[in-house]
C-alpha cells in the first residue's frame, strides 16, 4: 500500500472510531440507565482501576498480565499437544480413524461446558491451563493435519529418489511445508484460547484476571469496569493476533500467497 | 501475649461471593486483624455464586467458607458418598434472614402476585426455595424467572420480570436505582431464618481443630463488632461494594448477623429441597441426624 | 559393462475407486550404462509412471524392474532425478535446494563447497541466496538440475523437465544438459513429447504407444553432437518420429 | 476411499470409541466419586432425562430442540448480515478502513463477556440471537472478505471485456467465485455459534435448552446430566457442521480442491 | 476502410510500491480492418500490457489508443478477448461458460441456440454439461475462444492462448483458428513467443523490442495458407524473426 492511502486509511479509520463513540455516548445518555455506561465513565473507570486498583486493590495491570499468563501456559501446552498429533495423524491415516470418533464430538463442547469438569478433575492454575487448552487446541490440530496433507507429494517423491527415510522426510519435508499451516492454526488458536479467558476465570477463587474483573464488577452491578474488561479483553486479542501474524509475514516470505 | 510468645502463623484459604452484604463479618474481622491476632493469615478466594464455590471446596481447593445454607446442604449431601471430598461443616451461622422480595408498582399485595413473572436467583437457592414455600402456602401461581443474581435488578430495571426476590444488595439496587418497593422481607416469609452459614471442610476439621476453633472465634467477634457499630459495619458495606449509603441502609435493615446456627429452619430447607428434588441422595427420614451432623456446635 | 537398466515384460495398473487403470502393459526395455535415451510418446500414456517405476517410486504390478540387476531402490542405487513439476523446496534458498539431496546422502564436511561448485555449473552463480518464488522457470529448472548431479548420481531421470519453458530458455538448457552430460558421462533417462528436443539431444528414442503404454519402436540417432535442428537427416529423424506419434495419437 | 478401506476405518473408530468408554469407567470406579460418573450412568441419565425429563419437567430433546433453534437463528441472522457486509468490504477497501477499528477488537471479545450488556439492552429470544450472532458473525465475515479477495483478477477482467458493470461483476463474478469461501465461513460460524450456546443460556430466565440444563445440573452437583448435555452438544455439533460440509461438496463439485 | 486499432506513441508505467516500472514507450502501431496480426517479443516485455490497453482494460500513461476513431469502451466496442491464463469460470459448465458473454451483450432469448452453436463450431459439440475441471487444457481454450466468438466480435484479441498445450493440440487448434477467421474475417491480435506459430498464422508479425516495449520491427507474411511449415521461405520467415528476437534477448 502507498503512504498517501495508509495515512487516508488511518484518517478514515480514527474518523469512524469518533463517530462510533459518539454515537455509544449518544445511546447512553438518551437511555440514562445505571447500567448502561457511556464512553467516558467506561474512561474514567479505566483511569481508576489503573491507579488505585480495583474493590481488592489488583490494577487493570495486574488482571491483564495474570490473565496473559494463563493463556500463554495454555497455549504453549495446546501447541505441544497439537502440533506432534495433528503431524502424526496427518501422516497415518490410520491414526486418524481411530482417533476422531472421540476427537469429533469433544471438538464441538465449548470450554465454558467443561467447567464442573474442570473443577473436579483439577486444581489450581491446571485447571486455567485446561480450559484454554481446550479452546485453542482443535484450531492447531486441525491446521496442522491440513498442512501435513497439503504437502506436496513431487516433494516427497524427490527426497525419497535421494533415499531419505521417512525421520527425514517428516522433519525436513512434510514439518517445514506444513509450517505455513500450523502457524495459521497457532494465530487461530491463541485468538481462541484467549477468548476462552473469561469462561477460564469464571470458576473464580484467585481474585485477578481480566475474566474475573467482568465477573466481579458484573455482582457489583458497575458496568463501567465491565466494559471496560471487554474493551481490554478486545484489544490484547488484537494485539496479540497482530504479533503472530507478524512473525508468520517474516516467516514465510518465501510463500508468494502471504505476500498478496 | 502475641507479643511474649509470638504464634506460628497458619494461613487458611476463605472463599466467599462477590460483594455479598451478607458476609460482612469476613470483612470486618479482616480489616479488624482478628485473623492475624489468632496467628490466622487468610488467603480470600471469591466465586460468582454458591454452586461454584462449594464444587471448588469439595474439591479441597477451600478450608472454609462463607455460603448460603442450602449450596453447603446440597454439596454435603451429593458428597457424602465421596471419602475423598471434602464436606462443608457449620461451625458458626453468618446471618439470618438478608432477602426481600421487591416488585413494581402493579403489585400491592402478595395476592397481586398471581400470574406475574417474578425473578429467583436460580433453582435451590434459598431465595427460589423460601419463594416456592410462600407460593404453596398462599395457594399462588406465578411464572419464576431463574437467573444469575446480578441480571435480576437489570432485568427489573428494564421491566421483563414484575419483581424478584433475591439476596441483599440486589432487592436494594431494584428499590434505590429503579422505582421498586419491597413487597414481602425474609422476616415476612420466614422469620428468623437461617441464611448464610461459616463453613469448615471435614478433613481439616480433623487435623487443625485448634485453628477452627481461633476462625469461630474470630468470626463471633466480628459478628458482634457489627452489631455494637452499626455506623462502622456500614462505612465498611460502602467500600467493598461500591453503593450509597441510602442503599446500604436499606440493605442493612433487612438482614440479621448472629453467629449462632439455627438448625430448625435448616431442616425446614432441607425437607422443601428434597420435595424440590434439588436434593436426590437423602429422604425425608434423613433429615434431622443428616442437618445433626452436618452442624457443629462446639465453636460457638 | 553390462545394460544398466532392465525392464522385463512390466505391467502397471492403479486402482482408483472401483476402477483399474492399466497404464503400462507387457513392456520391455534395457538401457546400457552411460546412454543418452530420451522416451516420446503421447500426453497420458503413461512415460511418467515409466520413470517412478525405474526409480523405485513405484513397483511394478507385472514383470521385473532392474537396475544392475537388482530392484531399484534409492537407499542403494544413486538416481538423480528432475520430475516434470517444480520439485524445489520452497522454503529453501536456492543453495539449500541444492544441499538437500547431498544432504542425505553425504556426510557434512564438504557440502557447502560441492553445492556451490554444482551451482556455477549450471551458471547460477550469485543466485544462491535467491528463494524459488524469486527466480524463473528456467533457473529452477537448473537448480533441479544441479540438485540432481550433485550427489554423483548413477542414473539420470528426466521428465519432460523443459516442458513449461520458452523455446529460447528450453534450447539453451538443452545445449547446456549435453554438455553437463558429454563431461560426466552418465545414463540418462529423458522424457518428452516434444519430438524436435528428443532428435536434438538422444542417442536412442523408445516411442511409447497410447495407454497402455508398450515399446512401439525404438530409434538410433545416429548423428554428431551438437546436432543442427534444420539440417536434412535431423528433419527426416524427426518425420520418423512424428510419423509413429501420429499413429498413436490419431488411433487414440 | 476405497470400500474395504472405509469399512476398515468404521471399525477402528468404533473399536477406539469402545476402548475409550471402558478406561472412562474405569476411571470413574477407581475414583469412586459421585462426581465423576462413569458412562453407564451418563447414559442411565440420558434415559432418565429423554423420558421423564429434567428437574423443571422438560426432556432431553425438548432442551435441544430449543437450542437448535436459538442458534440457527442467531446464525442466519449472522449470515444475513456478514455475507453483504463482507463482499462490500472485499470490494471496497476504503469500507474495510472505516470499520476495522470498530469491528477489530470487537472481534477478540468473547461472547459470555457480552452477557451483562445483552441483559441490558436486549430482551427476550433477540439475546440468544445476539450472543449467539457475535460468534458466528466473525468468521462469517472474515471468510467471506477472504473469499472475494481471492477472486481471480482475469475473470474479472474477462466480464469487462465484454461491457459487464460493476453489478454484473459482482453478482456473477466475485458472489460464485467467492462461494466455497462463504461456505466454509457459515461452516465455521455455524460451529462457533453452536459452541456459544452454553454461554447464551447463561444469562436464564428461560428454563430450558442445553446450556440451562448442564448450568442447572452443575448447580445441583449432578455431574451426570452435566456429562450428558456435554455430549449432546458435541454430537449436535457435529452433525451440524457434517450437514454444513456435505453440502458443500455437492455445491462445489467444480472446485477440484474440495474433491481432494 | 480505415484503421480498426491505431496506436498513437503510446507509453504505459506502473507503479508498485515506490517503484515504477516503464513497461511500454513510445509505441506506435496501427491495425487494419480484417487484418491477422501476430506481436512476437520476449517474455515479459509487455506484450499482455499492450493488449489490455487495446481492450480499455488498461489506459495510457501517454499517447493515445483508438479503436475506430475513439477510445475503446467495451461497453461500445465489442471485443472477443482470450486471455493467457484460463479465463472460464469454474463453477458454469462449458454451454453457461459460452454463454456468458451472450447475457451481457445480448437480449436473453435466442442466447441458448448461439452458445450452442459456436460450441459445435470449435468442436465441443457433446461436451455442453462438462465443467471446466473435467476438459483438458486445449478444450479450455477452445470454449474461451466460443464465447469470445459468439458475441460477434468486432476485434478478437489473444493472449498467447496456445502456450501451454502440448505441440499436437497446439497445431491442431492453429489450423481450426485459421478457418474461423477466414469464414467470419475478424481484425485479429494474436501474442505468442512462438516464432513458429505466428508465421503460420500471421498476415503482418509485429517484433515488440525488450521493456519497455516499442516495435523493433513490423514483418510483413506474403504467403498462402495454409502454410507448410517446413517449406524453405517459411523457414526464412522464421529465421529472420527468431533474428530480432536474438538481438533482443542477447541484449537483456
Ligand atoms: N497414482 C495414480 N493413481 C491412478 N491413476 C494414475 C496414477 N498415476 C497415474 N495415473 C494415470 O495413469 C495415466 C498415465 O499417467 P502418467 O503421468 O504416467 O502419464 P504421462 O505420460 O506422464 O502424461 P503427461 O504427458 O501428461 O506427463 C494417466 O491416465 C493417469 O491418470
Ligand atoms: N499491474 C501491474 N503492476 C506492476 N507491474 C506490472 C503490472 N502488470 C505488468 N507489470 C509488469 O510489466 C512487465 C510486462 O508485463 P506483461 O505481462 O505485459 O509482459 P508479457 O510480455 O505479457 O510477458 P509474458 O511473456 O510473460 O506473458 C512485467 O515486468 C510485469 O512485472
Ligand atoms: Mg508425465
Ligand atoms: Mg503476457
Amino acid at each position: 500500500m502507498k503512504h498517501a492511502d495508509r495515512a487516508k486509511s488511518l484518517l478514515l479509520g480514527l474518523f469512524s472510531l469518533i463517530v462510533f463513540l459518539f454515537l455509544w455516548q449518544l445511546l447512553a445518555v438518551w437511555m440514562n440507565s445505571p447500567f448502561l455506561p457511556g464512553p467516558y465513565s467506561v474512561l474514567t473507570a479505566f483511569f481508576r482501576i489503573s491507579t488505585a486498583g480495583d474493590i481488592d486493590g489488583y490494577t487493570l495491570s495486574s488482571h491483564a498480565m495474570t490473565s496473559i499468563y494463563r493463556v500463554l501456559l495454555g497455549f504453549l501446552f495446546a501447541g505441544m499437544t497439537a502440533i506432534p498429533l495433528g503431524i502424526f495423524m496427518g501422516l497415518k491415516p490410520s491414526v486418524n480413524s481411530v482417533s476422531s470418533p472421540i476427537i469429533e464430538p469433544i471438538r464441538f463442547i465449548p470450554p465454558i461446558a467443561w467447567i464442573p469438569l474442570a473443577i473436579i478433575l483439577l486444581g489450581g492454575i491446571t485447571r486455567y491451563v485446561f480450559l484454554i487448552w481446550i479452546g485453542a487446541f482443535f484450531p492447531i490440530l486441525l491446521n496442522t493435519i491440513a498442512g501435513v496433507k497439503r504437502t506436496s507429494a513431487v516433494l516427497v517423491d524427490m527426497a525419497k529418489t535421494f533415499g531419505a527415510d521417512s525421520r527425514t522426510i517428516t522433519f525436513k519435508i512434510v514439518f517445514p511445508s506444513a509450517l505455513p499451516e500450523v502457524m495459521s492454526g497457532l494465530r487461530v488458536g491463541l485468538g481462541v484460547g484467549w477468548m476462552c479467558i473469561v469462561a477460564a476465570e469464571m470458576i473464580g477463587g484467585d481474585p485477578v484476571g481480566l475474566g474475573r474483573l467482568i465477573i466481579k464488577y458484573a455482582n457489583l452491578y458497575q458496568m463501567d469496569v465491565v466494559i471496560l474488561g471487554m474493551v481490554t479483553i478486545g484489544i490484547i486479542g488484537l494485539i496479540l493476533n497482530y504479533a503472530i501474524l507478524s512473525t508468520e509475514r517474516r516467516l514465510f516470505k518465501w510463500r508468494v500467497e502471504v505476500r498478496a | 501475649s502475641g507479643f511474649l510468645f509470638p504464634q506460628q502463623t497458619a494461613t487458611v484459604r476463605v472463599g466467599h461471593l462477590t460483594g455479598d452484604l451478607h458476609h460482612l463479618a469476613l470483612f470486618v474481622a479482616r480489616n479488624q486483624g482478628y485473623f492475624e491476632q489468632s496467628g490466622i493469615k487468610i488467603e480470600l478466594k471469591e466465586y460468582a455464586n454458591g454452586p461454584l464455590l462449594m464444587q471448588d471446596f469439595l474439591a479441597g481447593e477451600l478450608d472454609f467458607a462463607y455460603v448460603g445454607a442450602p449450596p453447603a446442604i446440597s454439596a454435603r449431601a451429593k458428597g457424602m458418598s465421596d471419602p475423598n471430598a471434602h464436606l462443608p461443616v457449620v461451625i458458626a451461622s453468618v446471618n439470618l434472614e438478608g432477602s426481600a422480595i421487591v416488585v413494581d408498582g402493579s403489585i400491592e399485595s402478595p395476592e397481586d402476585l398471581s400470574g406475574k413473572i417474578i425473578g429467583t436467583p436460580g433453582t435451590g437457592t434459598i431465595q427460589d426455595i423460601l419463594l416456592s414455600m410462600y407460593i404453596r402456602d398462599h395457594n399462588l401461581t406465578l411464572t419464576k424467572s431463574p437467573m444469575s443474581i446480578s441480571y435480576l435488578p437489570i432485568e427489573f430495571s428494564k421491566g421483563t420480570i414484575n419483581g424478584f426476590i433475591g439476596w441483599e444488595p440486589a432487592p436494594s439496587i431494584a428499590v434505590v436505582q429503579s422505582g421498586a418497593h419491597v413487597l414481602l422481607t425474609s422476616k415476612d416469609l420466614f422469620e428468623n431464618h437461617q441464611c448464610c452459614v461459616l463453613v469448615v471442610s471435614n478433613k481439616f476439621l480433623a487435623s487443625h481443630q485448634d485453628l477452627v476453633s481461633k476462625f469461630a472465634a474470630a468470626h463471633k467477634l466480628a459478628n458482634n463488632y457489627i452489631i455494637n457499630n452499626p455506623a462502622y459495619a456500614k462505612q465498611l458495606a460502602m467500600n467493598i461494594t461500591g453503593h450509597s449509603s441510602q442503599l446500604i441502609d436499606l440493605a442493612l435493615s433487612h438482614i440479621v448477623y448472629t453467629s449462632t446456627p439455627d438448625p430448625v429452619s435448616m431442616k425446614t430447607f432441607l425437607h422443601a429441597m428434597i420435595d424440590l428434588n434439588v436434593v436426590t441422595t437423602l429422604t425425608h427420614e434423613q433429615v434431622d441426624d443428616f442437618i445433626n451432623a452436618f452442624i457443629d456446635t462446639r465453636f460457638i | 559393462m553390462g545394460p544398466e537398466i532392465v525392464l522385463e515384460s512390466v505391467g502397471k495398473t492403479f486402482k482408483s475407486g472401483k476402477d483399474t487403470i492399466e497404464v503400462i502393459r507387457n513392456l520391455s526395455l534395457s538401457v546400457d550404462d552411460g546412454k543418452f535415451l530420451c522416451v516420446v510418446g503421447p500426453s497420458g500414456c503413461g512415460k511418467t509412471t515409466l520413470l517412478k517405476l525405474m526409480c523405485g517410486l513405484l513397483q511394478p504390478s507385472s514383470g521385473r524392474v532392474l537396475v544392475k540387476g537388482n530392484p531399484p531402490d534409492p537407499k542403494r542405487n544413486r538416481f538423480g532425478v528432475i520430475f516434470q513439476e517444480d520439485s524445489l523446496l520452497p522454503w529453501r534458498n536456492v543453495l539449500a535446494n541444492v544441499k538437500f539431496g547431498l544432504e542425505i546422502t553425504r556426510n557434512k564436511t564438504d557440502i557447502d563447497d560441492l553445492a556451490r561448485e554444482f551451482l556455477s555449473l549450471v551458471g547460477l552463480k550469485g543466485f544462491e541466496e535467491y528463494y524459488p518464488h524469486q527466480i524463473s522457470g528456467g533457473m529452477k529448472k537448473r537448480v533441479a538440475i544441479a540438485r540432481a548431479m550433485a550427489v554423483d548420481p548413477e542414473i539420470i531421470l528426466m521428465d519432460e523437465p523443459f516442458a513449461d519453458l520458452d523455446a529460447q530458455t528450453r534450447q539453451i538448457l538443452q545445449k547446456e544438459l549435453l554438455a553437463v552430460w558429454s563431461k560426466f558421462n552418465k545414463t540418462v533417462i529423458f522424457i518428452t513429447h516434444n519430438v524436435d528436443e528428443a532428435v536434438f539431444l538422444a542417442q536412442e528414442i523408445v516411442v511409447l504407444t497410447k495407454r497402455p503404454a508398450t515399446v512401439k519402436a525404438v530409434v538410433k540417432v545416429n548423428l554428431e553432437y551438437p546436432r543442427a535442428r534444420l539440417s536434412p537427416p535431423f528433419i527426416s529423424y524427426r518425420e520418423k518420429i512424428l510419423g509413429y506419434l501420429h499413429e498413436e495419437i490419431t488411433a487414440l
